[in-house]
Formats: C-alpha cells, structure tokens, sequence
C-alpha cells in the first residue's frame, strides 16, 4: 500500500499492518526533516504532492518491487504539508521471509519514490529564504522564485 | 480551439500565482502547450527538467491535446 | 549500543533513543521468530547468550560499524529466553545524515551479529523435536541430542 | 594440575547436563582440554566447529591454560 498522509504519521501503528507469522524480517526506512541541507540550516519544510498520480506511481513501485523480490508485505507512506525538524517525512516498511529481500525491497521503494513520484519539497531556511529542492535554475532567477522574507 | 484544464504544483504553481486554471489554446501538442504558458507566465524551468501528465497519467510531450483534457505539468520531483 | 534483554523489545521506544536534529534518515532491522524454517513448522525457541562476551563483540561491532560509515547512532538490542511465534527476536536501528549509509550499516550490524555473536537458538518444531541451530551432527547425532519429547 | 572454571552453553550445556563445572586438568591448552572433556562427555562437535573464549575473550585454540582461567567453548552462533 502507498499512501499520502496530511497527518502525523505513526511507525508503530504503520508496522502492525506488515506482521505476518511467515515474516522473519522486516526493515524500516523513516525519512526524517533534517536541520541542514548542502550547508544550510533548514526550519522547516512544505510538502506538496500531485495526489492522484502519486498513489498511482506509489502503488506501481511497489508492485514492481514484488515482482522482483520475495518480499511478504511493503508499504510506503509519504508525508503532505508543513513539516518541522525532526518530523517524519516518510515511512517505509518491508516484511520477507529472509533479510537480503527485505533490505533491497526498503531500498529500492524509497530510492524509486525519491525519484519517479509527483511531491515536491520546499525548504525554508533560517536565513529567511526558501528553495523548491531539484527546481532551482542558476544565478538570480532562484531567488526571484524565493524571495527572503 | 480547445478548452485545457492545467493544475499547477510547486515552483509553476508559485510562478502561475494559481493552483489550477482552463485555458482555451490552439496548441497542438503537451509540448507546444507548455512553450505558449511558459512564455505568458515565465516560468522559469525549462521543458527538459519537466514531465507531463496527461488525464492523471504520465505521457509523452508529444501527446495531442483534445478537447477537456486535464494537464499537469511536473517538476523535478523530491520526496521523501 | 549493544545489549541483551530478557524482556520484550518496544521498538517505538527504542527509535527515540535514536533522534538526532543532524540524523535524515532512520533504518531499522527486526528480526522475528516465523513460523518454518528450512521446510520444518516451528512453535516456538529459545536463545542462549554467553552474555559478557556477547555484549563485547557486540560493542565491537558497532564501533566497526561506525568506522567504516558516517552513521550518527547505532544500536542493536537481541533478546534472550523463550520467544513464540511473530515476537521480536532482535531489532537494530541506525541513523545517519543520508540513507545509503543508514542501510549499509544497518545491514553490516545484523550481518555481523548473527556471525559473530554468542547467542544460539534452539528451535522447536510442532513434530514435537528441537535442534540447536547450526549445531547439527550428521545423522542419528542429531536426533541424540533432540530427542523427540 | 590446574583447576579450569568450565561454562557450557546451548547444545554443550545439554549434552554435558550442566551449567558449569571446575575440573581439575593436566591439559596444556584450551584445545587439549576440549579433547579430554570431548572424550569424557561425548561431545558431538569437533573443535573445527567451536571457537574458545579464556577469561571471558575469544582466544586461540592455542592459549596456555593457567590455574584458574574460566573458558567457555562456543558452538557456532545462530543470532538473529
């Protein structure tokens, strides 16, 4: 299952969903708002999704994921809205019968999540500025995008 | 003359200064479509840096635009 | 941290002990007592420590661990005693300011652990015999050692 | 003659009945003594399977054994 949450999200109650007796493994990836990004000391941060095709491309990569590994259950759930340090970003969690495929499972969803779904993430920074993360152009035009306030 | 209904996320949506918004356009294609608002709006990234999405799907630059069809434009992702 | 516990492990309390402002990333590694192993349906086991040795080779790993990759924290916590099925037989948890070296090192602890730390498992199968896991002997030995019950 | 403190875990633990013993030993190292105790106790594991640990550390098969070293032999490990 992938999903969006506008809502605090819960590990523990999120790992409930993937128990299964034929599990002997489960591996979580949490992504977490760190306080510096490439050197600057970020706030906080907005995040903004395309809803629909998310879940779609979401539930794609998961079904990808099973098709190639021996994975029980895998389940992802990304975070929309405004975030503060230490907040989780997102959550994925991998059950198998054996560790190899958990790991490469958790792995593989939240390195094709980073890079294929529609959400988007604006840092904003102590300094006053913000930047939309991937979308800065060179020079000026990414502070004519972000003005200080 | 078609009617296209574009949302906006992000970088376009903050550069647009709307979320969503029809537009009537003699655009033939989802390329030709975003030249016409890029140039109007200034946007700043440039088609190669974007994906489309054509009735909630992804699809290629070149798709025909038809009558209705809802477009979303998609920047440079950066989940998790 | 490494350390033993005869009670059940909450992983929700021990991935507090992990937050870190610096720290992006959060994997976690559970290992769970299933319900087969190598073909044979298992009910219930039991694990053994040599404790103060277990503790220091596992302290060791850990620090290996963090020589090798730039994590921020690293804990593995492995129960002792008798576990039933589905419960939580060892949990490793590791943060780091990005994932890659979050997963790695996640990975490389419970790899390590399960090679070079002084715990044994003993096994029993719903057909009524156990086996010490690893400790097999060719033949009859085995079933000498296990004797069905 | 040296006095040993034996602890025995896992399968050692069952197949010898015990916990822990001293014994008293003309052994000269931590091999030879898991040879007498293998002999006496019928053992199923060859020393190739076992590593030893001397006064609470892995130590070579090798290691002089002293009056009053503890040893633990250690049958391969099944962690996780």
């Amino acid at each position: 299952m992938f999903r969006l949450s506008a809502q605090p999200l819960d590990p523990a109650q999120l790992a409930h969903l993937l128990h299964d007796p034929r599990a002997g493994a489960c591996v979580t990836f949490e992504g977490w708002v760190r306080n510096r990004n490439e050197g600057q000391a970020v706030q906080a941060l907005d995040y903004e999704a395309y809803a629909p095709l998310a879940e779609r491309e979401g539930e794609r990569i998961l079904a990808e994921v099973r098709a190639k590994l021996p994975v029980l259950e895998a389940t992802c759930v990304h975070r929309v809205g405004s975030l503060a340090l230490g907040d989780l970003a997102v959550w994925v969690g991998v059950t198998a019968e054996h560790r190899g495929a958990a790991f490469d499972a958790c792995r593989m969803i939240i390195d094709e999540v980073k890079a294929r779904v529609p959400i988007w993430k604006k840092e904003h920074y102590t300094s006053g500025t913000t930047a939309w993360i991937n979308c800065a152009t060179r020079g000026p035009a990414a502070d004519l995008s972000s003005p200080p306030k | 003359m078609k009617t296209i209904h574009v949302q906006y996320f992000a970088i376009l949506r903050e550069q647009r200064g709307l979320t969503q918004e029809k537009i009537a356009t003699t655009a033939a294609t989802a390329a030709d479509f975003y030249a016409e608002l890029r140039a109007r709006h200034n946007f700043t990234l440039a088609p190669e840096h974007l994906r489309v999405a054509v009735n909630e799907e992804f699809a290629p630059w070149t798709t025909p635009l038809r009558e209705g069809d809802s477009l979303v434009f998609i920047p440079p992702v950066a989940g998790g």
